[in-house]
C-alpha cells in the first residue's frame, strides 16, 4: 500500500500531547473562568480532535478529497448548530 | 426458427442466472436495481391506495366514507410510503443502481455487497413499516410532531419510527455507495466535467443523503426514547421543547425534498438533450447548480416554522435564504429550454415526461417563492397551498422524472420496447389527471382550507370535487403503464443497443447488459451529450 | 505471504484504487456519524443554553475522576491503534496483534468504568424514565437524558469497534495483512479514532461544566 | 356561474397588504411562467425534427444570458423577500394600544377569555377598528390560531405563550381553524370570529358576562395561592412588590436583565428560581401543575392592572 508512512516518534509525541492537553481542560476547568470555562474547554477539545485527524488519521498525509469530505462534515456540523441556535439566541422578541 | 446460435446470444445480466438464490443473493447493480424497481413500485401502490381513499373521503364536507381516526392514519400512511419508501429511493435505488456505474464506465458499485444490504435494510424496514401500518397504523402526520408523536397519540408511532430508521441506513449506504463510485471508479479520460448530469445529479443527491439522514436518525431515536420512557426531550410538559424537534425534523426533511428532485432534474437533462439532438446548454452551469442546490437546500429548513413560534429574526434568515435557493432552479429551468433551440425536436415518450417536469416542476417552484416570502407564507401554511405545491415538486416534478427515466431506459433495462402509442397516451392523461388533481388546491389553500381535514366547510365542495376527479384520471395515468410495461416483457428482445441512437456510456452495451456491462473498460474522449457530432458522422 | 492479486474484487482495476475506494468510504460514513453525534450536540447545545443551571446541577452528580480515567484509556487506545497501523506497514504482524490486544483492553476497560457509572447513577436515581429521584432545578433530568443518549450511543460505537478490532486480530492471525495490504486495519482505525474524538468533546461537555469552587 | 368563492374574504387591515404581495407574486410566476411556456412551444414547434428552419448557429454557451437569468430572478427574489419580512415583522408587534383577549387551546377546542370576564368557546367577539392582541398557550399538543379572512396564522404551544396580532376592518363572522394538526378531531377543532361595530360589542360584553374581571378572579386568586404575603406593596422583604412591574426591565439575581411581559410573569410563577430577582432569595415555592392554564392569565392580568412602569408615565388597563 502506498499509504505514508508516519514514524512512531510522531505517533509518540501526538499521544503525548493528547494526554497533556487533556490535563490542561482538568486542570483549567477548575479556575473560574466565567463563560470562557467553555469556549477554552471547548478550543482545546478542537484542537485535541484536530491533531488526533491530521496524524492518527494520517489526514495529512491524504489526497485533497479526503480533506474535502473532513471539512465537508465539519461545514455540515456548523451549519446544523449555528442555524438551530439562532433561532434560541434571537428569541426575546 | 433460429437465426442466431445459442452461443452467440451473449449472455445478459438476467440470463446469466437464474433461480430465486441467483436474484436474493446477488451484488449486481443491475439485479439489484430491478429488485428495488418491484419492491418501491409496491409502495407506490400502497401508497396510492390512501391517497385514492383520502380523495373519494374529500368529496364531500361531511365525514361520510371514513371517520377522523381512520383519515388521520390515511393521510400519515400515505406521506410515510410515499416519501421514504417510493419518492427517496425512487431515482437512486432503481436508476441510479442500474445506471451510475454504466454511465462511469464502471463494472459496479465500488461496494456491491453494500448495495445488496441496502435493499435488505430497504426490506425489513418496509416490513416492518407495513406491519406497524395492518396492526393499527398511525396518525402523527409523517412529520411526526411532538408532543402529538410522544404524548397523546395511541396508534404505532414506535414501530414505524423504528422502520423508518432501519430504512435510513439504507438510504445511507446507497449514497455512501454512489459517492466513493463517482470518485474512484469513472473510466480513463472521464473528468468530472464530462460527466453526465445524471451523474452530477446523483452525486449531489447522495451527498444530501449522507449528510442529511443521520440526523433524522437521531431526531427519530430521540423521539422514540421519549415515548418510550416518558422522558421529556421535546415534550414541554416534561421538560422539553417542541421546537427543536423541528428544526432536528427539518433539517433532514428539507433537504429530503432535494433529494426527491435532484435526481429527477439529472433525468430531465439527458432526455432533453437526447430527444433534441442537442449539447446541454450551459453545462457547467447546470454542474455547479445541481451541486448549489444540494447545499444551500440545507439552509432553508427554517421556512417550514415561520408561524410555529421560531423567532422572527430566525424566520427572516431562513426566508433570505430559502430565496437563493430559487436562483440555481431557475438557472435549471431556462437552461433546459435554451437546449430546444435550434435541435431536431423528436417528441417520444420519455421527452414528453420531461417537458412534463418542467412544466411542473416549474409551478412547484414559482409557488416556492410564495411559501418563501414570510408574511403570505403566514396565511398560506399548512392549508391546501402547501399540499398544492409539494405535489408539483414531487408528484409533477419527482415522479414525471422518474416515469420518463424509466421510459427511456426500459429499453436498456429489459431489451424490450413498449407500445409507444399507450404509452404517450398514458403520459398526456397523467399531464391532465394531474393538473386537475392538484391545482384547484392552491385555490383551496388561498381560500384558506387547512391541510389534514376531513370534513370542511361547505363553500370548498367544488373545488374539492374537482380534486378528486382529476385524481381518477391521473391514477388511471399510473395504472396503464405498468400494464404496457409489463405487457412488453412478452415480446422477444428487439430494443437493440441503442434505441433512441443516444450518446452515453450506458448506450454503448449490448440490452439488456451482461454482468460486467462492458467487455472492455471504454475510453473517452469527448464533452457529454456530443449529439451534434454524432449527427455529422451521420451516426 | 498473502496473494495480492486475489484481494482485488472484481469490480476495481487494481489495489489501489480499492483501498482508496474503502478509505474514501469509510471517510463518508464518519462524515455521516459527525451529523449523526451533532444532532445530539445540537440538543445538548440548545439545551445547556436554556437551562445552564440545571445542566451545572447535574454535571454535580458526575464522578470527575472516572471520566478522566476514561478519556486517558481511550486517548491511549487511539495511540495503540496508530501503532498498529505504524507495525503492519513494517510487516510486523506479531505487533501488530499485540496492538490490537492492547486496544481491546483499553476499549473494554472504559466500557467497565462506563458500566460502573451507569450502575452508580441507578443506584442514586439518576436515570429519567428508569429510576429517577433528584429533586434539582426545573430541567435537570434533561441533562441526564443527554447525558444517558449520548455516552449510551457512544458506548454501542465502542461495542461495535471493539467487535471490528477482534475480526482484525483474527484476520491478522490468519496472515491476510501485510505490508502490501493492511487496508481493513486502516479503516477499522479511522472508525476507531472517530469514536475517540466524540468522547474528547463528551467529557469537558458533562464532567466539566463548572467544577470550580 | 361561481357559487364558490375563489379568493378569500379580506377583514383585517393586513389582509389587504398580504393580499397586495400575493398579487406581485402571481404576476411575477406568470411572467416567468409564460416565458418558460412560450420558450418550451415555439421551440418545440419550430425545431420539431422534420421543420426546414435553420440549424446554423447554435450554441451550447452563452455567459451573458445565463448571468442574465440568474441576477434577474435574484434582484426581483430580493424586493419580494424585503417586502414580505416587513410585513412579518408587523404582523408580530401589536400596536400599543391594542385589546388583549386570552386564547388556550386544547384537543379539540378553542377557550377564549377577555379580561372583562367574557368567556367563550370556540368563538370569538370582537369590535371592529380595535387592534386585538391574542395571548396564546396550549394545556396539550400543538395547534395553531389561524384566520384566513385575516391572514393570520400563529402556533400556539404548549408551556408558551405565542402572541399574534389582528385589526378587523368589516363587521361579520368568519372562519377560525386549527392549522397545526392536533389529533383525531383536527378537523373539527374550528370555530368563528365574530366582528362586531364597537358598540355592539359593548353590549354583547356587557350582556354575557358569566363572571368578573379577570383582574378582579386574578386577584382573588393571589389571595387564595397566598402570593400576597410576600408580593404586597408593603413587606418587600420576601419577594418584590409587583407594582409598576409589567412592561418593565427586571434586573436578575446572575445580572442579566429582561422584560417583565407575560412570558416572564408565567416562567416565574412556574418555575421561580430559572429568573430570581436581583437581591431577593430562592423561597419561592413553583405552582407547576397547580393552576390551570386560564388561572395563570387571570394572575397575568391581574399583575398588568398594578400598573407598568412609572417613567414610561403610563399606566396600562384600567
Amino acid at each position: 500500500m502506498s499509504g505514508h508512512h508516519v514514524s512512531r516518534r510522531v505517533y509518540f509525541a501526538v499521544g503525548f500531547a493528547l494526554l497533556v492537553l487533556f490535563l490542561l481542560t482538568v486542570g483549567v476547568a477548575y479556575i473560574d473562568l466565567g463563560p470562557f470555562n467553555i469556549v477554552v474547554a471547548m478550543a482545546i477539545a478542537t484542537f485535541k480532535a484536530i491533531l488526533v485527524v491530521l496524524y492518527f488519521m494520517h489526514v495529512r498525509y491524504s489526497s485533497r478529497v479526503t480533506w474535502v469530505f473532513v471539512s465537508a462534515s465539519f461545514f455540515w456540523l456548523v451549519i446544523l448548530l449555528v442555524l438551530t441556535l439562532s433561532d434560541y439566541a434571537t428569541r426575546g422578541v | 426458427m433460429k437465426t442466431v446460435n445459442e452461443d452467440a446470444l451473449q449472455k445478459n445480466y438476467i440470463t446469466a442466472a437464474y433461480g430465486i438464490r441467483s436474484w436474493l443473493l446477488t451484488r449486481d447493480h443491475k439485479r439489484i436495481a430491478l429488485l428495488y424497481l418491484i419492491s418501491i413500485t409496491l409502495f407506490f401502490f400502497i401508497g396510492g391506495f390512501f391517497a385514492v381513499l383520502m380523495r373519494l373521503e374529500l368529496m364531500t364536507p361531511q365525514g361520510d366514507l371514513v371517520s377522523a381516526e381512520t383519515y388521520n392514519r390515511l393521510f400519515t400512511m400515505h406521506g410515510v410510503a410515499m416519501i421514504f419508501f417510493f419518492l427517496v429511493p425512487s431515482i437512486p435505488a432503481v436508476l441510479g443502481n442500474f445506471l451510475l456505474p454504466m454511465m462511469l464506465g464502471a463494472r459496479d458499485l465500488a461496494f456491491p455487497r453494500l448495495n445488496l444490504l441496502s435493499w435488505y435494510l430497504y426490506m425489513v424496514g418496509g416490513a416492518y413499516t407495513l406491519y406497524a401500518m395492518v396492526t393499527g397504523g398511525i396518525d402523527t402526520g409523517w412529520t411526526f410532531y411532538t408532543p402529538y408523536s410522544t404524548g397523546y397519540s395511541t396508534t404505532n408511532v414506535v414501530p414505524v419510527v423504528v422502520g423508518i430508521f432501519i430504512l435510513g441506513f439504507s438510504s445511507i449506504l446507497t449514497g455512501l455507495n454512489f459517492i466513493v463510485t463517482t470518485h474512484k471508479m469513472r473510466a480513463p479520460g472521464l473528468t468530472w466535467f464530462r460527466l453526465p448530469l445524471f451523474v452530477w445529479s446523483q452525486y449531489a443527491t447522495s451527498v444530501i443523503i449522507l449528510l442529511a439522514t443521520p440526523v433524522l436518525a437521531i431526531t427519530l431515536a430521540l423521539l422514540g426514547v421519549e415515548r418510550i420512557f416518558r422522558v421529556g426531550i421535546f415534550d414541554p410538559a416534561l421538560g422539553g421543547d417542541p421546537i427543536l424537534f423541528q428544526h432536528m425534523f427539518w433539517f433532514y426533511s428539507h433537504p429530503a425534498v432535494y433529494i426527491m428532485v435532484l435526481p429527477s432534474m439529472g433525468v430531465v437533462s439527458e432526455l432533453v438533450t437526447c430527444f433534441a439532438r442537442r449539447r446541454i446548454f450551459g453545462y457547467r452551469f447546470m454542474a455547479f447548480a445541481v451541486m448549489a442546490i444540494a447545499v444551500l437546500g440545507f439552509l432553508v429548513w427554517g421556512h417550514h416554522m415561520f408561524v410555529s413560534g421560531q423567532s422572527v429574526y430566525a424566520g427572516m434568515a431562513f426566508s433570505a435564504l430559502s430565496f437563493f435557493v430559487a436562483i440555481p432552479s431557475a438557472i435549471k429551468v431556462f437552461n433546459w429550454t435554451a437546449t430546444l433551440h435550434k435541435g431536431r425536436i423528436e417528441f417520444r415518450t420519455p421527452v414528453l415526461y420531461a417537458f412534463g417536469f418542467i412544466g411542473l416542476f416549474t409551478i412547484g417552484g414559482l409557488t416556492g417563492l410564495f411559501l418563501a416570502t414570510l408574511a403570505v407564507n403566514v396565511h398560506l401554511t399548512d392549508t391546501y397551498f402547501v399540499v398544492a405545491h409539494f405535489h408539483y415538486i414531487m408528484v409533477g416534478g419527482a415522479v414525471m422524472g422518474y416515469l420518463g427515466g424509466i421510459h427511456y431506459w426500459w429499453p436498456k433495462m429489459t431489451g424490450r420496447m413498449y407500445h409507444e402509442g399507450w404509452a404517450k397516451f398514458s403520459a398526456l392523461i397523467l399531464f391532465v389527471g394531474f393538473n386537475l388533481t392538484f391545482f384547484p388546491q392552491f385555490i383551496l389553500g388561498y381560500l384558506g382550507m387547512p391541510r389534514r381535514y376531513y370534513i370542511y366547510p361547505e363553500e370548498f365542495q367544488v373545488l374539492n370535487v374537482l380534486s378528486t376527479a382529476g385524481a381518477s384520471i391521473l391514477g388511471l395515468g399510473y395504472i396503464i403503464p405498468m400494464i404496457y410495461l409489463l405487457w412488453s416483457l412478452r415480446k422477444p428482445r428487439t430494443a437493440g443497443p441503442n434505441p433512441w441512437n443516444a450518446v452515453g456510456l450506458e448506450w454503448l452495451t449490448p440490452s439488456p447488459p451482461p454482468t460486467h456491462n462492458f467487455d472492455k473498460t471504454p475510453v473517452v474522449t469527448e464533452e457529454p451529450y456530443a449529439y451534434e457530432e454524432k449527427s455529422a458522422h451521420g451516426g | 505471504m498473502a496473494d495480492n492479486h486475489s484481494r482485488v474484487a472484481h469490480q476495481f482495476d487494481d489495489l489501489a484504487q480499492q483501498q482508496e475506494a474503502s478509505n474514501l468510504g469509510m471517510w463518508a460514513f464518519l462524515a455521516t456519524e459527525v451529523l449523526f453525534f451533532g444532532g445530539m450536540f445540537a440538543a445538548y447545545a440548545v439545551y445547556r443554553s436554556l437551562y445552564y443551571d440545571a445542566f451545572v446541577a447535574g454535571s454535580q452528580h458526575m464522578d470527575v475522576l472516572l471520566g478522566a480515567v476514561n478519556t486517558a484509556v481511550l486517548l491511549l487506545s487511539s495511540l495503540t491503534v496508530a501503532l498498529g497501523v505504524h507495525a503492519v506497514q513494517r510487516g510486523n504482524n506479531g505487533a501488530l496483534t499485540r496492538y490490537l490486544l492492547m486496544t481491546i483492553a483499553l476499549g473494554s476497560t472504559f466500557l467497565v468504568i462506563k458500566g460502573f457509572e451507569y450502575s452508580h447513577k441507578y443506584a442514586e436515581g439518576l436515570i429519567p424514565g428508569v429510576r429517577f429521584a433528584l429533586e434539582g432545578p426545573d430541567h435537570v433530568e434533561l441533562y441526564f437524558i443527554l447525558y444517558f443518549v449520548m455516552t449510551g450511543f457512544h458506548a454501542l460505537h465502542m461495542i461495535v469497534g471493539i467487535g471490528i478490532m477482534t475480526a482484525m486480530i483474527i484476520l491478522t492471525r490468519k496472515g491476510r495483512f501485510s505490508p502490501e495490504y493492511y487496508n481493513p486495519i486502516e479503516v477499522s482505525g479511522l472508525y476507531w479514532h472517530f469514536v475517540d474524538i466524540v468522547w474528547i468533546f463528551l467529557y469537558p461537555l458533562f464532567y466539566l461544566i463548572q467544577v470550580h469552587p | 356561474m361561481w357559487d364558490f368563492p375563489l379568493l378569500p374574504e379580506a377583514a383585517s387591515s393586513t389582509a389587504a397588504e398580504v393580499d397586495a404581495l400575493f398579487w406581485i407574486l402571481i404576476g411575477v410566476a406568470s411572467v416567468f411562467g409564460g416565458i418558460i411556456t412560450a420558450g418550451l412551444v415555439y421551440f418545440n414547434i419550430r425545431y420539431r425534427k422534420n421543420s426546414k428552419a435553420s440549424r446554423a448557429g447554435a450554441v451550447s454557451e452563452h455567459l451573458p444570458l445565463e448571468l442574465l437569468w440568474s441576477i434577474v430572478p435574484l434582484v426581483i427574489s430580493a424586493g419580494i423577500f424585503g417586502w414580505g419580512a416587513k410585513l412579518y415583522f408587523d404582523m408580530h408587534v401589536p400596536p400599543e394600544n391594542a385589546r388583549e383577549v386570552y386564547v388556550v387551546g386544547k384537543q379539540w377546542m378553542w377557550k377564549i377569555q377577555h379580561p372583562q370576564g367574557n368567556r367563550e368557546i370556540n368563538e370569538l367577539h370582537v369590535p371592529v377598528g380595535v387592534p386585538i392582541k391574542l395571548v396564546m398557550t396550549s394545556q396539550d399538543v400543538i395547534h395553531s390560531f389561524f384566520v384566513p379572512a385575516f391572514r393570520i396564522k400563529q402556533d400556539v404551544l404548549p408551556g408558551r405563550y405565542t402572541t399574534t396580532w389582528f385589526e378587523a376592518t368589516k363587521p361579520g363572522e368568519y372562519h377560525l381553524f386549527c392549522a397545526e394538526y392536533c389529533g383525531t378531531s383536527h378537523a373539527s377543532m374550528k370555530g368563528r370570529v365574530v366582528v362586531m361595530k364597537q358598540e355592539e360589542f359593548e353590549r354583547w360584553l356587557a350582556g354575557n358576562r358569566q363572571e368578573e374581571s379577570m383582574t378582579a378572579s386574578g386577584d382573588q386568586l393571589f389571595r387564595q395561592f397566598g402570593c400576597v404575603t410576600c408580593h404586597s406593596q408593603t413587606s418587600q422583604e420576601r419577594g418584590p412588590s409587583l407594582h409598576g412591574l409589567f412592561g418593565s426591565t427586571v434586573r436578575l439575581a446572575d445580572g442579566s436583565t429582561v422584560t417583565a411581559d407575560e412570558r416572564y410573569i408565567r416562567e416565574s410563577i412556574l418555575n421561580p428560581g430559572a429568573a430570581l430577582v436581583a437581591g431577593y432569595k430562592p423561597l419561592m415555592p413553583t405552582y407547576a401543575g397547580q393552576m390551570s392554564q386560564e388561572q395563570l392569565f387571570q394572575i397575568i392580568e391581574y399583575v398588568k392592572s398594578l400598573g407598568g412602569p412609572q417613567i414610561a408615565g403610563e399606566r396600562r388597563n384600567p
